[in-house]
């Protein structure tokens, strides 16, 4: 019994949230909140720099090669500073893509790109509001040309290539690479609750596209391959919602109402009692879901759900309640609490509802448990 | 037990009706998402203005005020109904709803026959709009923790310190405060209560930019600011005894949830395709829809028996604080549900994308504040605990101490 | 607007009030619990004597005739009485399906007799697990004989006679009145959470059944049926919630720990505070339906599904938060929280489950907000 | 990160695994819903001593203990390891949990040598059964709020009073009571503690009724009760410190969930037809089992995560209270929900018609007890906030007073 992560890797977190503390502070999330930039570009090249971009890249392509539970670690601290940067979109959903599913050629031409910061690529699944959905995908691909619009795409605008979902043209959907940087791509900026990490539509007409050969084919490997990212996702949330419970205990202890610290009414104390306690449970099955990524593990489906359900309740109870517990002041613009709501609501939606992945477990459950 | 009105009652709304009709248009169904409870801008302030000052030419404009006073004497069950139906017209509010149901009914207790009849009528036309400055940035829930100093200087008090969530202070003519006057005193005994000019010189008025963007709430600085003694509203030291009557008519005018609703997540469901299927079809989401529509259903009956007891003479008491505990994080609740719904667009905020105008969005953003002003959650639980069900109070640390030997954080 | 009861409907409560507490104390329910006695017939007898047995009855029949706001005021009483009586099964269940649905003769051969307590009757609607359906009734009727199996049966022993929902030779469900002592009938004990309301399992073996003619025929008109039932059982659901909260809240003022009432700590205050919001949005649901019973309103089954789930969430809060306040006390025999955990926990199935009526709202809901 | 045992691990769980093979038999998966905490009778009894007996034949009876003391001498992670193992077998087990998991424990810590040596062996051996007298009757979750009282006679003690919740009080051989010896000083310092002989003069044991019907605990009265000096344990007036060394270990052996869990909810729901459907296919049904799955798989890997830290020589903090928090209440949920699933059958106990034996309806009366022996819900979120999160106290009256000038109820 080993449940938890290495000295090692604690020693990559501590470094990490160290450098994220000062290099990502809530100054310089504002700067893209605020719109004066379109993502923390400085920062992108330290975290480069460090090799965080190719952590679990192998080193052949210049990569790190630490494996995922470093990832996990790096996801949980970015999550953590709530920074701006493309983490998600470029290191976990499509260099993994490629990683997993690249041929050598395509590796060899972006894997290095992408892990020394040069190339930044995001992930362009949804079509619209709803869930991940076969029946949902309407970008199509003909004869090595891509057609159709993906909505919201997160970091599409300083994408230089996108790993798109579309039909191809034997009726299976597939992961596609686009060069963004292609004639007939139109990238479209969208209002978002998080402007910290801009959105965008993009629209595809005809464009060159490379079809990307996971293990098997369809639309259930697309959905392993998002299991994978969510897992991943799990840990930037995780990271968040520590965050907001650190802020919201520090809160409590410093402000005084009725002649004493707020931390010492029940009310506040049971309600961050609660929040760690959330915050706890979803740790753990993000522990979960890293060892099922690390071994590949059969449980793999389940613990993801498990993982990314725990992880998105944890967050969302930890972003609101931190703000309720901060009262007043945690309604204004220049307290950091809305940051952490904003985060907590895209990161939420990003890879499907919650009850997506609710219904996933159960399905697990059915089978696991089938009489 | 019925829902009609009463044959009096049912002429008095007759006649609301006929004034709206003719002076105002009905909202439409597609300004669901539009709808707004704060002045934005000159137009906005004009138009709050002109609407004010037909009320008050309709004898509309405060029903329950004496007649002496420019108000129609009229009942506390006929304002209810007056609300109800402008409820259904799109017209401009908001900018009064302070200054008519807190401070002037302050004044009216507290000032002088010459001050009312100076103050009151302008106020009721809509051509002086009042604000309330309460509370600072370390007092909040903990009101009576106010530190703005109020020194006597000859006829004049000089005062000194910062408000907060002062909505509207921008545009507002006169303001009612409460300071400090003796920090020797046990917290609650060392307050006192004034007018006061918001042009007087020293006040500096700065907005506060809120988390949706907005900036509907100011910070107010004062700086030697000069009252006049005459505007002393109650006695020296009885500021506590006087906010208290302020409060008890915040709480009379609690609004309601202006965000979204069970219906327009009904709305939302139908139309939106969940796992191949109408999310309408879904167990899961008509389980959280009854869910709401019970709470949501009991607060609105709930008020209709507040309701009732007005009408029969009777004070409605602290279980008014259902309407709001519930309410905020019900709006809270149900704009979470909806953009999780929405799944991988839920978070945009594109007018032109987002189901009914990205109302939804922009009430993920807008419920946290429901939630702490005019009472937090917690401080609603306290009071209905306390004063409905008689419970014991916290233990006061604060109460047999002289305010400046209070302890107090680094917040 | 006059949302609330009448004086005289006021002063009904009061004395119905201060009745049961007198005639229904806790020692009285717990003869019946401890299988003493199978229910409390002296009070029974007195309920009859003061007219609460025929209180919505017309007069004709032996009945006050006060109409369904007395009918309802009593339920609430009963309820925070937590009486070990047939109240539902034989007033508003029975009762009111012979007043609804009986023949002149019917009516006539019975109602005198339940008005006046000399005779008991019961509603026998389930087969077993499960909501109301008209697939899950297998009792049929054929010649006017019927058979099959009712189970549970609330106070099925003690009474003379049943209404039974059965299939029809026609293939619609409709309800039967059947002599309970006639030869073919067998009534087996149940047990159930709450031995102080016995429960029965009824076999019909070819057992004379005479119809009864409700304004339509077939599974809807029984459904609305049940409804009318329905709100009035959400009376006795709010009586036996406010009877928590009151116990609840008394004991939180009297029970010192850490030197100061518990009443003082806001964990307790707050969970007291969430029970008596419940219990006031509940009593506003009630009122509702209480209203639409009475007028018989077009929005009878929204009221009627609102006002049962408004009560049954209340009730099941306040039992269990009630227990939790009296800690350690709370659980002990002879405390008696336990009492009304029971009740509630019969009540909220009695006729069908939470999910059942709250599908009810939606679909309400759907056809109201019809585009 | 793996949850494989390390080689010396696996050796250990071999080891156990044959012992329990040769001697118990397992459970099987129809066992459920009878599955059982508490002695009912003599022949549980005997047949929970004669397998303590055969554990401390082989070793396992106190894995951690140092072997001159009759323990193994072994690590925390190997007793984790063994309970593991055990739990797969149908044993009865229960009579022992006090006693050698915070009694003895106790004794060890305080007791002189000559008493270690007299009480450890049999207790271990399950010849001897102890049992822990703290609670009263007006100190619950304010344990030192206690007022049985102990009076220095010459060389004894006289103990006069009342305990309550002593679980196995009437089937108990010695007992460890902590006593208030100074009521004039400040709570927590005028107590003290001491063991008994349950047989001695005085002592009275009355079975308390449950809720369930069941009576797995006691009262415990004390007239003119004598103990010697010398089974104080702990100088006098420090009682408070000797049963904080008691309910750290208390805490230690914070037990499983006992109730239906989510796999019975699953196997409930798949063969249930809810409004003529699988309730397995129910959107609702399906979103409270992931939830519920999701929380109690949390707990489950949260206690693998403390059997790491334990694993490597770290103490376990109050984080396990989040175990008893959480369990305890998603087992009265999982109860309701089923009960409610199951309609108006729901509340049928009769084990031959509702399914699991009526399991579910067991643990509606049995939940409500594990959300307040132990710490309840309040006091462990206290205990959260308080010592992991390092919030402030509550506003404590009861500190700088004597005891018996403190306000009390009337309960």
């Amino acid at each position: 019994m080993n449940f938890d992560f290495s000295d090692d890797m604690k020693l990559l977190r501590e470094e990490a949230r160290r450098f994220l503390a000062e290099r990502s502070s809530s100054k310089q999330v504002r700067l893209v909140l605020d719109g004066k930039t379109d993502f923390d570009r400085a920062l992108w090249q330290s975290m480069a720099e460090l090799g965080w971009l190719g952590i679990a890249v192998p080193t052949d392509f210049g990569g790190s090669d630490l494996g995922y539970e470093a990832l996990c670690i790096l996801a949980e601290e970015v999550g953590r500073a709530c920074a701006s940067v493309p983490f998600s979109s470029s290191v976990y959903l499509a260099t993994e893509a490629l990683v997993l599913a690249g041929t050598p050629e395509q590796k060899r031409a972006w894997l290095p790109k992408l892990v020394s910061g040069k190339a930044i690529a995001t992930f362009a699944l949804a079509e619209g509001a709803g869930n991940p959905s076969a029946r949902k995908i309407k970008c199509v691909e003909r004869d090595g040309r891509l057609s159709g619009t993906k909505w919201p795409v997160a970091d599409g605008a300083m994408a230089d290539f996108a790993v798109v979902v579309a039909q191809s043209a034997d009726g299976t959907p597939s992961l596609y690479l686009v060069d963004l940087t292609a004639s007939g791509v139109t990238r479209a900026p969208l209002q978002t609750l998080d402007p910290a990490r801009p959105h965008f539509k993009l629209t595809f007409d005809s464009v060159p596209a490379e079809r990307l050969s996971l293990d098997g084919r369809g639309w259930d490997n697309i959905v392993k391959f998002i299991e994978r990212a969510a897992i991943v996702m799990a840990f930037e949330q995780l990271g968040g919602a520590d965050a907001c419970l650190a802020s919201a205990t520090a809160y409590a202890k410093e402000r005084y109402a009725f002649g004493r610290p707020i931390g010492s009414f029940q009310a506040i104390k049971h309600k961050l009692a609660d929040m760690y306690v959330g915050n706890e449970l979803a740790r753990s099955n993000a522990y979960w879901g890293a060892w099922a990524l690390t071994k590949n593990a059969a449980e793999l489906p389940l613990a993801a759900a498990s993982a990314r359900v725990s992880a998105t309740q944890a967050y969302d109870f930890a972003a609101k309640e931190s703000l309720q517990t901060h009262g007043g002041m945690g309604m204004t613009w220049e307290t950091d609490c809305h940051l952490f709501v904003r985060r907590s609501t895209i990161l939420s939606g990003a890879l499907g509802t919650t009850s997506f992945w609710k219904d996933r477990i159960v399905t697990s459950l059915e089978m696991r448990n089938a009489p | 037990m019925d829902f009609d009105d009463t044959p009096e009652e049912a002429i008095f709304r007759r006649e609301v009706r006929a004034f709206l009709n003719t002076h105002a248009s009905p909202k439409s169904p597609s300004s669901r998402g539009l709808r707004r409870r704060f002045i934005r801008d000159a137009a906005d302030l004009a138009a709050a203005k002109a609407w004010q000052g037909k009320k008050a030419a309709a004898g509309f404009a405060a029903i329950t005020w004496p007649k002496d006073l420019g108000g129609r004497g009229g009942t506390a069950i006929e304002q209810v109904i007056y609300n109800q139906e402008e409820a259904d017209f799109d017209v401009q509010r908001g900018a009064f709803e302070i200054g008519l149901g807190m401070c002037v009914p302050t004044l009216m207790k507290y000032g002088k026959p010459q001050q009312l009849k100076r103050y009151v009528a302008p106020a009721l036309r809509g051509e002086e709009i009042w604000c309330q400055l309460f509370s600072e940035p370390s007092a909040g829930s903990d009101l009576a923790g106010l530190r703005t100093r109020a020194v006597r200087d000859g006829d004049d008090w000089v005062i000194n310190g910062q408000k907060i969530w002062t909505s509207g202070a921008h545009f507002c003519d006169f303001g009612i405060i409460v300071t400090r006057t003796d920090p020797n005193a046990q917290k609650h005994a060392g307050l006192t209560f004034f007018f006061l000019d918001m042009k007087s010189k020293g006040v500096e008025v700065r907005p506060i930019k809120q988390i949706s963007g907005a900036a509907n709430f100011n910070e107010v600085f004062f700086a030697d600011v000069r009252i006049p003694d005459e505007q002393r509203l109650g006695a020296v030291g009885d500021g506590w005894k006087v906010s208290l009557t302020t409060l008890m008519n915040e709480r009379l005018a609690v609004g309601d949830n202006t965000g979204p609703a069970v219906e327009d997540l009904v709305d939302l469901a139908r139309g939106l395709d969940l796992d191949d299927a109408p999310a309408l079809r879904n167990g899961a989401v008509r389980e959280k829809l009854a869910d709401w529509f019970v709470q949501s259903q009991g607060v609105k009956l709930t008020k209709f028996r507040t309701m009732t007891a007005l009408s029969r003479g009777q004070t409605p008491g602290p279980e008014a604080s259902i309407t709001k505990l519930v309410s905020a994080k019900q709006g809270q609740d149900i704009a979470a549900f909806a953009v999780d719904l929405l799944g991988m667009a839920g978070a945009v905020t594109d007018t032109e994308l987002s189901p009914m105008h990205a109302w939804f969005q922009q009430a993920v953003l807008q419920a946290p504040g429901l939630r702490i002003a005019g009472g937090s959650d917690e401080i609603l639980r306290n009071i209905i605990a306390e004063r409905v069900l008689g419970l014991p109070a916290d233990v006061r640390v604060d109460k047999d101490v002289p305010f400046n030997a209070l302890p107090t954080g680094a917040r």
